[in-house]
């Protein structure tokens, strides 16, 4: 058998290792799994801006749909790390909280009870504090998760519940004031060649998950974890070091996002943000995101966040009853997905 | 014979009610390709497992060149200079070929990028692709994910992945099971060629001619013991099944 | 080249639309609310636009405030859900030429808007303790405060209102309040277990519908309807009929059609350059099963 | 080598069909992967219990809390069927109001306009009414997770949208009243034998259920589906219709979930169901229920539901300050699961 | 020869860019053991599931019983009679090898418990235990979820399915490659024994010798085409090997 001439075996079909890398670059831009769901992103833009062109395609409309998805965005950069790994975050809108509360009191209590007038010295302390108090309670997730092995969905309803309680024990159960206004007239509302802040910082932090998530080692163990967690394992990764640093990493930005919510509404919030955590994962799942974990891009969960927040507005605008809004909004996400989904499915079979 | 490079006595792992392994002892000298074999059930895998660090034994004791040993996890195994390929594979499906070869062991870019964990895409793809090419396997395409390669083409992969890191001692729970004909041999050939350089191969397989043509040594296990061992070249097929089916008793307690 | 949200400055024509925001939508306090201000909008002949969010929070209101914006419509009702959250993008709709009038909840920046309708929250509160008290008649016994979400602002006022005011009555034991997630099942599992460990509840106020209902529905369970007095806050139609069947004692009524066309009358005035009074305050009736057919007029509606 | 005598080869290790109907009943009871989270409740039943005995220990307490969680238990029995097949159901709380909507409204204008008189026929037809909305969203969710492959959790999420907003707009947005008295006073409230009829109902429910699911051809469908879809295609389980009828049992479970909470509450209440979903995950995880399919019981659900709500009771019942219940019964029920979970691993290293 | 039982002409399978088969003919006659051969990556499971109803060919054409067919879904199959010993099982792991073996054909109780859909897991299991004894695969629990079981035990769980339900065709891709010496030639014995009851066997295996001792046909697949028709005791492993290694070609469009 050994007889087999061997440049037989391996003729037409074998890959030569030149043109791969090439080949792959333009399959990846034309085949992207994340381009169906752009197209349905722009659909929607246009098809409001054909209806109300003066109030849709305006500036200001784009500010301000921008500005007010910033939060979330940074919120789904991180769950989308999570879900990717097939795990579950449900505690980001509480850990918001709870930092946006730290934060604000720490910068209170640093300006004699009123941070309104403070400096640049304080908000820089209270970054730090929002960012450490949301890493807290990611490393905590962390630990249960992947030293305990507690299921995700629990230990994190579990933080869900206690990030939220623990904000109202220390502000006392009342939303905290005393926001400086040097932080709220630049990170809150400042601009910065006509785009808001909030917007460059949102896009700073999603533009460094895509790149950590794709070109990185830390990304490919999060797709190998997510893949198959035993295989993961036993080629050696520490997958339970890798999933504290993934959950740390959720609590971290959430803790920006606390920050900037701050920064944005001037006010630490102890409510609003129950249903963060739900608008989230919805983000990450309808950017292509499979919740059994293994796949998934930061660029689709982009797209899949500003989807809903696109149609709200469009709805608003166009003047559309209360009611009917989450209906219409519903019957789009779901048309949305089944497009995308069929087109993928097309092109898969092609 | 030199002294052992790995010695398993006495092992012991329970699962729940079920006995994988109940008592079985394993030895594996440098440089040599030694064959396990036995029935189906009889504890292979378990006992590859408990050597890989995977699973933790129920009893019994390990010596690593003459040392105890305790494996606490497969990290542990592989800095110790052991790699598997496991019967179930252990590979990410949704990762291509290339990234399941150098999963845990990426390449990373040059300089400070590559300190920045970035990683050198193109580098593993090509290495990957020769390494493919060596053990016969043709794909199609390289960027596909390997759930949707074929069992044999996933299987090189497995194999090709364990040969290119172990240092010591390999193990290779059926690791021809899907091959093509060619694949086989190049395998056989990949092992013989490992075997030279100082390193141990264990070979699982259910293929009585080759575990024949490539073993230095063969131990049989039954019933979670081992209850046979034969020098490769003196014993037959027949021997083999004899002590595969308990027809035939060389140790009792081994 | 820094900047502020908004910047591109632009100026409202002067057209015959106006919208309400109010604070969260499918309650009753607000859907009567939202009648009179169509009611007096339309009799005005503007076209109306009304737009809720799903909760009482910011982040769900402002976007809705920035949507409306766009639109520019000649003036905006809004009840805002904070204080401070609300104020820059209200500060939008000025800036925008757009007429802005609070109605029910107001920023702590009172140059936003041209006028203010409030109705006072902490006062209802207050009005509960009192109401609580007539109806205890000197027995003593605990009182429960069933609030919503920790952080809601108009629960939270009713709340501290009544918590100052029952202090002053020595027979009333205040035990505390719970939160319910504004969850009517929550609500009556706390109402039981409150029960279970001061059997000598003699009261409980709710300090909104959700929380009423479910008091009603625990103490119902537990064969406690009319023992325990129970004081509501609005008057929606099934919290009459229950006021009327004995299930709740009395209820604290604001009068939201008033502030609907209030806000309206002053927006208009605002429009036209007429002169706007500043602050309005209306009225709170405590309403018990004795004098309901008095303050039939406090009945909020369902439908417009 | 076909010389190999046969019994040998099957020798002491080939089970004998006689014994193992018995071994395995006996383990089934002993090793049951309910067991011990069925002591952690028992056990935080003896805590509350021995903290305050008079308040606790009381078939007052016992009564409410059973009557409490029915409605809850209702919608996790259904759940428990969709997260066995790896599917999510975010929709069962809206399914909820809307059915409890449409029944009551149905009544009334049965009655002309108020149906608190009405006699049973009117309230026969209201539980149809609610069964038939149940069983029409879940439809749907059915024919667009199995027909169209659209993710579980964007069309659940979708319906969760819609089915409030439908509920809200025929309801005009306010709670619907006029629920009949006889309904009110019989099931809503009633008891049979001191055993509320809510909780009969629930019970009946909840043991239905758990013999679909352990003793007929559709509970195994359900978990060989969860288990590997792709299987269960393969040896010809029409996987499609399977999943309709889980959604749509799923979806019928909330339509009688609505009608039992109109029943109790006396009224169709629009609000104040946004946290039923998670409630319900919560309950079915909890309960050993693994959310990617596969493996799970409904007795564990039973037990996963009331943890939580006796936590909850019990903390008001021992006067725990507000802000801490939330953070106390996080910390028990990651406590719980961890518990529960490091027990079941040790039995099965054992 | 009687006329094929089941005809499959110039199928074509495209995965995105990847082409599986590029016109693969195949045949199967009744009542006859018929291998189907070729290297990893030759398209030899793609053809299965074309022609066991889980993928739909881009193109060709299907006869069955000189009839064509069009098969929408794996149940159309079983419903025309075929069954699959798939490559990769398609098990449940959760579910218990009983329960594995029944899946979609359960046994119900008796009377109006049976008609309500309640199963008789007492008789599946013992029939199930049966079916393994037969197999020469022993358990040590029968209660355990097949995720738990050897590599082996899982494979002979879906070789004694298939066997079990097969009417007309049963497709084996591979299902002695993780069996141990004994199952593997009582599995080869059920081959025969199913094919003397008028039903074509279709076996795919890489075991040269084992092609050879059991088959009565033989088509080698190459590069997504057939390349080579041989009767089975007139041809020799190097034969065989060189079609399917593109040194020996046959016919040029099958
Ligand atoms: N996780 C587990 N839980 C319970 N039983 C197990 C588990 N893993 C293995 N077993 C049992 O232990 C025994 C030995 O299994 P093992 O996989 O080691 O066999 P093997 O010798 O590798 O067989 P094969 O040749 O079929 O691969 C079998 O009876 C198997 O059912
Ligand atoms: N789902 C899929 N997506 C993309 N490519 C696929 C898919 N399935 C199979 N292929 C490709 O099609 C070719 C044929 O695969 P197939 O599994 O039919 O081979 P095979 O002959 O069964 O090989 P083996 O002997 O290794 O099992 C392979 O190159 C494989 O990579
Ligand atoms: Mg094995
Ligand atoms: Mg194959």
């Amino acid at each position: 058998m050994s007889t087999v001439p061997e440049s037989k075996t391996n003729g037409e079909t074998t890959l030569s290792s030149e043109d791969e890398g090439h080949t792959s670059l333009a399959k990846r831009l034309a085949g992207a799994n994340t381009l169906w769901i752009g197209v349905v992103l722009l659909l929607l833009i246009a098809v409001f801006g054909a209806i109300r062109p003066d109030a849709v395609l305006t500036t200001f409309t784009l500010q301000t749909t921008l500005v007010e998805t910033s939060v979330l965005l940074v919120l789904a950069v991180g769950m989308t790390f999570v879900i990717i790994t097939s795990g579950i975050d449900l505690s980001v809108g509480s850990v918001l909280v709870f930092s946006g509360v730290t934060s604000a009191m720490t910068m209170n209590a640093m300006s004699g009870g009123d941070a309104t007038k403070a400096g640049w010295g304080v908000v820089w302390v209270g970054l730090l504090v929002a960012l450490v108090s949301g890493a807290a309670w990611g490393l905590l997730n962390g630990l249960l998760i992947a030293k305990s092995k507690i299921p995700p969905l629990i230990v994190t309803l579990g933080s869900f519940g206690a990030a939220l309680g623990a904000g109202q024990l220390i502000s006392n159960g009342s939303n905290v004031a005393g926001v400086p206004e040097v932080l709220g007239n630049t990170l809150g509302t400042g601009t910065y060649l006509g785009i808001p802040n909030l917007v460059l910082l949102a896009a700073v932090v999603a533009a460094i998950g895509a790149l950590l998530l794709t070109t990185t080692r830390f990304g490919r163990y999060t797709y190998a974890i997510g893949s198959n967690e035993e295989a993961a394992r036993r080629v050696g990764i520490s997958v339970t070091g890798h999933l504290m640093k993934i959950y740390l990493l959720a609590g971290v930005l959430a803790g920006l996002a606390g920050f900037m919510a701050m920064a944005y509404f001037r006010v630490a919030s102890v409510t609003g943000h129950d249903t963060d955590n739900l608008n989230a994962i919805a983000g990450v799942v309808l950017g292509g995101t499979s919740l059994f974990g293994g796949a998934g891009s930061v660029v689709g969960t982009v797209l899949g966040v500003f989807i809903p927040a696109v149609l709200r507005k469009g709805f608003v605008i166009l003047g559309v009853n209360v009611y009917w809004q989450p209906i219409a909004v519903a019957i789009v996400l779901v048309a949305a997905v089944w497009f995308d989904q069929s087109r993928r499915r097309a092109r898969n079979q092609r | 014979m030199s002294e052992p490079l790995l010695e398993a006595r006495e092992l012991v792992k329970h699962y729940g009610s079920v006995e994988a392994l109940r008592g079985a002892s394993f030895t594996a000298y440098p440089g040599e390709v030694v064959s396990l074999i036995g029935d189906n059930g009889a504890g292979k895998s378990t006992l590859v497992k408990c050597l890989s660090g995977v699973e933790r034994p129920t009893g019994g004791t390990l010596l690593f060149e003459g040392e105890p040993l305790e494996l606490t996890s497969p990290t542990d195994a592989r800095d110790h200079g052991i790699e598997t390929v496991f019967q179930d594979l252990a590979v990410a499906p949704d990762l291509d070929p290339a990234a399941n070869l150098y999963l845990g062991r990426e390449l990373r870019k040059p300089g400070v990028l590559g300190w920045l964990g970035v990683l050198d895409k193109h580098e593993m793809r090509k290495r990957a692709a020769e390494h493919f090419y060596r053990l016969g396997v043709s794909l199609q395409s390289i960027d596909v994910p390997i759930a949707a390669l074929s069992g044999g083409q996933r299987q090189s992969v497995a194999v090709a992945r364990s040969v290119a890191w172990a240092s010591k001692i390999v193990f290779m729970d059926e690791p021809t099971a899907a091959l093509g004909v060619v694949q086989r041999e190049r395998v056989l050939d990949v092992i013989k060629r490992v075997r030279d350089e100082g390193i141990a191969v264990v070979l699982i397989s259910h293929n009585m001619p080759e575990v024949l043509s490539v073993s230095d040594r063969i131990e049989v296990l039954r019933l979670g013991r081992r209850v046979a061992r034969f020098k490769g070249p003196d014993t037959s097929v027949e021997e083999l099944v004899g002590a595969m089916t308990g027809a035939l008793t060389q140790e009792d307690a081994a | 080249g820094g900047g502020q949200i908004g910047d591109s400055g632009n100026q409202a024509s002067s057209n015959k639309k106006m919208v309400l925001l109010p604070g969260v939508a499918a309650e009753p306090f607000y859907i009567s609310m939202e009648c009179g201000f169509r009611d007096a909008a339309k009799a005005a002949g503007y076209e109306v636009d009304v737009q809720a969010p799903a909760s009482f929070d910011a982040p769900q209101q402002i976007p809705l405030v920035t949507g409306v914006l766009a639109n520019k419509p000649a003036a905006v009702l809004i009840a805002p859900t904070d204080d401070k959250a609300l104020a820059a993008p209200m500060k939008q709709l000025k800036d925008a030429g757009i007429k802005v009038v609070e109605v029910d909840t107001k920023l702590e920046d009172t140059s936003v808007a041209v006028s203010t309708i409030s109705s006072n929250n902490e006062q209802g509160g207050q009005l509960a303790a009192q109401t609580l008290n007539k109806l205890a008649a000197g027995k003593s016994g605990s009182v429960l405060v069933l609030n919503t979400k920790a952080g809601t602002s108009t629960t939270d006022a009713r709340a501290k209102g009544f918590e100052d005011e029952i202090k002053k009555y020595p027979n009333l034991k205040y035990i505390g309040q719970q939160y319910t997630d504004n969850q009517p099942d929550q609500a009556a599992s706390k109402v039981t277990a409150t029960l279970a460990a001061n059997p000598d509840l003699i009261g409980v106020f709710a300090t909104n519908l959700n929380t009423g209902e479910g008091a009603a529905t625990g103490l119902r369970n537990a064969g406690k309807t009319g023992a325990v007095n129970l004081v509501g806050f609005d008057a929606s139609p099934k919290q009459v009929q229950d006021l009327q069947g004995g299930v709740v004692q009395a209820l604290i009524a604001q009068d939201p059609a008033g502030i609907g066309k209030q806000g309206v009358e002053q927006a208009i005035a605002a429009i036209e350059g007429k002169e706007v009074k500043r602050d309005i305050e209306t009225n709170l009736v405590a309403i018990t099963k004795d004098d309901a057919s008095a303050n039939e007029k406090y009945f909020y509606k369902q439908k417009c």
